[in-house]
């Protein structure tokens, strides 16, 4: 249950029993495919999710860096964004488990829309928590919960935001353990899920390694993803881990500093990887934004799916020993990456992932001359941050949009 | 604050203070809520309405075991600024006749070395700017060592933590042992079997006994989970409490005639201060007065096991 | 360049010339792939389109209605609806044209993101009309094209929808057709616009009939689409015509009545094949709603991409000859629809395709026991129009979204 | 409206009017704008200013060849309710010295046989309820005939279809030839070789030469493509007027100057008619002026033509 010293299950007794009957499930079902479990998740990755996914040659930014640079077309699954890879995983999962009821925390709304679309196509009941201050910021995303038919329970306590959401739905799950599975988000939380949301997830890397083999002919020298939780991350990175030869970045979001002001708990920043310490929240020993004295800050990002004050603990680990290294682009930079994407490419990237293109835009010099860039979801959804946030902001890359004014 | 010197006959003063004063009043309030100063003043309370253990939280930011009553309660104190110095600075102020217990989140203790040593003298705001190379080495390893220290340096006689299943807690049960404080777990209504054998053969003190699923909070009834519970470890001979969900006398009565040894009693109280607000006295004899209430009822509950004779007391 | 007696040229004598290169360079690179353009067109739909796209067996409607229900899932394509097959090819025909710039019109705003995604991808200048009132109440469509790098101009004039910015477009046209080439949306237009869109569209009925005969064994019994201008719909079916135990259903917009008030000149509906009679309207004879005297009368559906007063020659020709039957779905079935498969099948479908699954509910008894429906679009971009249109309405299927009241 | 009884060289009175009062002076307005009553005054001030023909725009809901000044009185036409009803009996109630022309667009005389056929005494406000099978059975194959006939029968000249080319025109040429008016061609800058050769074949009346690429609309000076157009049309006999963009007596003198037979001024008219908004004398007035500036430029660019002593007129 750990990767190095990162890891464990770090939860209340009453959860223990669930998660080692996940655990089991985990090994049947996903490892050994018992009752065909993975072949009927692939088929309907495939059906209803839109798998494979394409990597496209991005011809102008290849151009612009002078080097081949091919996009990992994640932005085109179900629901937009690699989310639902997970998603429909584990909600396939509970359902082979006989568990009769699914909830899930969501942040930014991404990892909610994608399990009300997982828990509707597959007719589970399901129960979203999300922050309050969430729910009021990303009104688009409830109402497609809501269409989806799944029931959106405000969490009003704290910030309102992730953490707040996370921590409510881990209160839910020990009322209800017995009848209902969580569905966890990310690379995140304690052991099995960790394992099992990488296993669900890496289907963007396996698919991207033969994908750029076949049409490049050869491995990348560098595979480029932004990190959060860390779920698209460790998605795009798992199948590369053994090729030596391949760099790994994991770009997080530097907000708009590195400073943590602990006074205020606040950390205008979700750098984990870079700036964060050890330690154990969610259920897991890993990297953390905390202060002294152990208390979880508020991460900031202009990206709310990146805004969370942990990751994975196997991110972790692969940080500390090395083989991937962590990166972070500023706020600033993600909407400049935002914007020129748009407009070269014809691809409105999402705000996470326009921190990779923030990324390669700094540092390709350093990427080699064959570099995959995750684009792990489509930027619909933050079209009204964008323009607030670029409002505020003088942007090269940013149009003007004034067409409105009569 | 220093331990009674009327416990000779167990090795640790949680598992006497229970079966001494048997049927045992157990109660929590939030350390910090709504400041230090007031804590010390319930606490005092608590003791003197007849709690024969008291557990104090230290507020971690993120509660995941808590409802909403001690979720409020554990804002409020850090709200208030409560740090785990200011913890440990109003432990060893306090004197009661029951010994003390804290209640926290793994991450506290893990991190409370790091705030401790040496290289915390680097002001608070000069955060990490480092790039990913420099941040490696200054990374401290958390440790759980200097938190126990400083806890058995402050006479407190036992930890819980809501967070820690037995499958981690290697590193801190060698901590207490060494520093002779007692560890005490949580079985909850889906422990069983195997993993019920474990923990309650790691059990020292008392064995949490979690009264239903779910998170802490003041119930009007007791659940069936918690004679089921009762009845499951019946066999083993460790002290039992049952918390989660108790707030009245009759519940304690139950409970106790169900064969607990104790009840806990936390949320009951923790509402208490926050319909007092800020600053004491009529909070301090509304907390007083109810923990009579509820060792009334616990005692109740004891007689009704002990004397046979004795009417059933109403069930729910 | 007609389909029976529908269709022709019907365009200011300036334009003449402009149609009969396309006529050239449509035989030329589309028919006979000259300098491999059929080949760059699908290898770029593949990687920047994301095709194919899945033919899903919808379980629960299959359950629903005792038969074998498929759905063509174009909403998973890039951009979020069967647009970009047409706009991706029509901007790639123009860079081999040797033209230097793009003009297009758009309604709801569906083609004009999807020719200015396409546009940004193949580095070619980009406009696109938009009526000023639909420019308003299509505010992130307007902003996407902004994104990617689309001037959007403004067109005031009548009503300030579709029909409007067709006409300022083929003004656009009409002055600067040496080196413009206008990307119009639909399988409308003078000729050979409704056969070269239609070859670019056609390709979901290909994709579909091949998946339907692997997955299902056989061809389906009826194919079921929505129809406005008509490229869905002729995308859909065109594979099929020839297969004549194939039922072919073009499923219209009934709006809220099917009766036109001539004195205002509104129709509130736009069910053209089912209502309209036969005209002259922006280049091709076909059907249309107009009044006695022959001005068109204003169109009306919930879904603004169904809403237009003509539609595609050939469909015309298809309906009169008996291969396509029209029919027709009113907005509160297609409202119904939108719900039931979002709800049952965890897909948000775009109010246009919920007309093609408001028919299904209806009429499901005549489609036989192997149907494929056409999801067009997918319905982020409708769900501010679905919330205010079933506010007003008692609707069986729709759920209550009161989660933001504080 | 009858034709003067003085043109009998010609079997068209419209090529008539132009070759006899060379160089011609053509003006356009849209009927119905802003009521059908004020276009009979205007109709008439441009008779007297001198207008040699004069052509009436039916308004259609769609006019996708205009710029925004005549779709501006294209839509006030529409809003004061102008049908071909009324427009037609204003034609047959006009008398002028200039030969009148419809400019229309195609739909318009596709749908004038349905509104005038039987069928149209079903009321308006019954529409087609029709399920698909009716439909077919309810729907009026469009014809030319029924407006071709009412315009030869209200004393039309001739019409002008600005979204027919010649490769759709067979039946309205056919229609046309029948009832003895003509069909005016519109020729474009990218009007060339074959195409070029086949339309002036079908010409009758004479050719509209469109001065620029675009749609109608007053402009500051004259194309390029203009002389262009003319140079490559001066090989053929029909009668040349041009039109798109002239607003000035020095445009028209400048165009005739370069071959053209006539001017056709259109939306530098309308604006006067917008400029004074609804009713009368004061626009009929200045249009009448207007007009007159006009025909002495063109007189001006005609006699620079024919008398080679006079020195140039400026250009631009």
């Amino acid at each position: 249950g750990t990767f190095g010293e990162y890891g464990g299950q770090y939860v209340p007794e009453a959860l223990m029993p669930a998660l080692q009957e996940l655990e089991d499930a985990y090994e049947r079902y996903v490892l050994d495919n018992e009752d065909g479990f993975m072949d009927e998740f692939r088929e309907r990755m495939r059906d209803f999710g839109g798998r494979p996914t394409p990597l496209q040659r991005a011809d102008r930014l290849s151009e612009r860096y002078g080097r081949e640079i091919y996009l990992k077309r994640e932005d085109l699954l179900h629901g937009g964004a690699h989310k639902l890879n997970n998603a429909l995983g584990q909600v396939l999962l509970a359902k082979y488990m006989g568990k009769e009821r699914i909830i899930a925390e969501t942040g930014a709304g991404q990892h909610g829309t994608a399990t009300a679309m997982a828990a509707a196509h597959l007719e589970m009941p399901c129960e979203i928590y999300m922050g309050r201050t969430d729910i009021n910021r990303q009104r688009p995303n409830v109402y497609r919960m809501r269409m989806n038919g799944a029931e959106v329970n405000p969490v009003t306590a704290g910030s309102g935001t992730l953490k707040e959401a996370i921590n409510e739905t881990m209160r839910d799950w020990a009322t209800t353990v017995e009848r209902t599975h969580y569905v966890i988000g990310s690379v995140v939380g304690p052991h099995p899920f960790p394992k099992l949301v990488r296993e669900f997830q890496s289907v963007i890397g396996a698919e991207a390694r033969k994908q750029v083999r076949e049409q490049a002919g050869r491995l990348p020298d560098s595979v480029v993803a932004c990190a959060g939780g860390g779920s698209n991350t460790m998605g795009s990175f798992h199948e590369f881990v053994p090729d030596e030869s391949v760099a790994l970045y994991a770009v997080e979001a530097g907000g708009s500093s590195l400073e943590i002001d602990t006074e205020s708990g606040v950390a205008p920043n979700s750098a984990t990887l870079s700036t964060g310490t050890d330690g154990v929240l969610h259920g897991a020993m890993t990297k953390l934004l905390q202060s002294r004295e152990g208390q979880i800050v508020e991460s900031h990002s202009v990206s709310a799916g990146l805004d969370y004050a942990g990751v994975g603990p196997e991110l972790s680990h692969l940080v500390d020993t090395g083989r991937v290294t962590p990166a972070n682009v500023d706020d600033d930079d993600a909407l400049n990456g935002f914007h020129r994407l748009s407009e070269l490419e014809g691809i409105i990237p999402a705000l996470e992932s326009s921190h990779a293109l923030g990324y390669l835009e700094e540092y390709h010099d350093d990427l080699g001359d064959l570099v995959v860039v995750t684009v792990s979801g489509r930027g619909d959804k933050d079209l009204e941050t964008v323009l607030e946030e670029t409002e505020k902001r003088d942007l090269e890359a940013a149009p003007d949009v004034e067409v409105f004014d009569r | 604050m220093t331990p009674e010197p009327t416990a000779p006959a167990f090795d640790s003063d949680v598992e006497a203070a229970i079966r001494e004063n048997h049927p045992a009043l157990i109660t929590y309030i939030t350390a910090g809520d709504p400041s230090l100063e007031d804590t010390k003043a319930y606490v005092e309370a608590l003791d003197r309405g007849g709690s024969d253990l008291i557990e104090l939280g230290l507020p971690f930011s993120e509660p995941i075991a808590e409802g909403p009553t001690i979720q409020g309660a554990i804002n409020r104190a850090l709200e208030a600024g409560t740090t785990p110095a200011g913890f440990f600075d109003l432990i060893d102020d306090l004197e009661t006749d029951a010994p003390l217990l804290v209640m926290t989140y793994y991450n506290m203790i893990l991190q409370f070395g790091n705030s401790e040593a040496p290289c915390a003298s680097n002001s608070n705001s000069e955060a990490p700017r480092a790039s990913n190379s420099d941040a490696a080495s200054l990374r401290n390893e958390p440790t759980v060592g200097p938190f126990v220290e400083r806890a058995a340096e402050a006479g407190l006689s036992g930890i819980i933590v809501p967070d820690l299943p037995a499958e981690e807690a290697d590193p801190l049960r060698t901590a207490c042992d060494e520093h002779g404080i007692d560890l005490v777990f949580i079985v909850a209504p889906t422990t069983e079997g195997e993993r019920l054998d474990r923990i309650m053969s790691q059990v020292s003190g008392f064995a949490y006994v979690q009264a239903r699923l779910g998170t802490t909070g003041a119930r009007a009834n007791v659940s069936t989970a918690t004679h089921e519970s009762l009845s499951r470890l019946s066999d083993y001979d460790v002290p039992k409490a049952v918390g989660f969900g108790v707030s009245e006398g009759d519940h304690a009565a139950e409970i106790i005639e169900a064969g607990a040894d104790g009840v806990i009693v936390g949320s009951a109280l923790v509402d208490i201060i926050a319909d007092h607000g800020a600053g004491g006295a009529p909070a301090a004899d509304a907390l007083e007065s109810k923990v009579r209430e509820l060792k009334r009822g616990a005692v109740r509950g004891g007689d009704a096991t002990t004397d046979e004779e004795q009417p059933e007391p109403e069930h729910p």
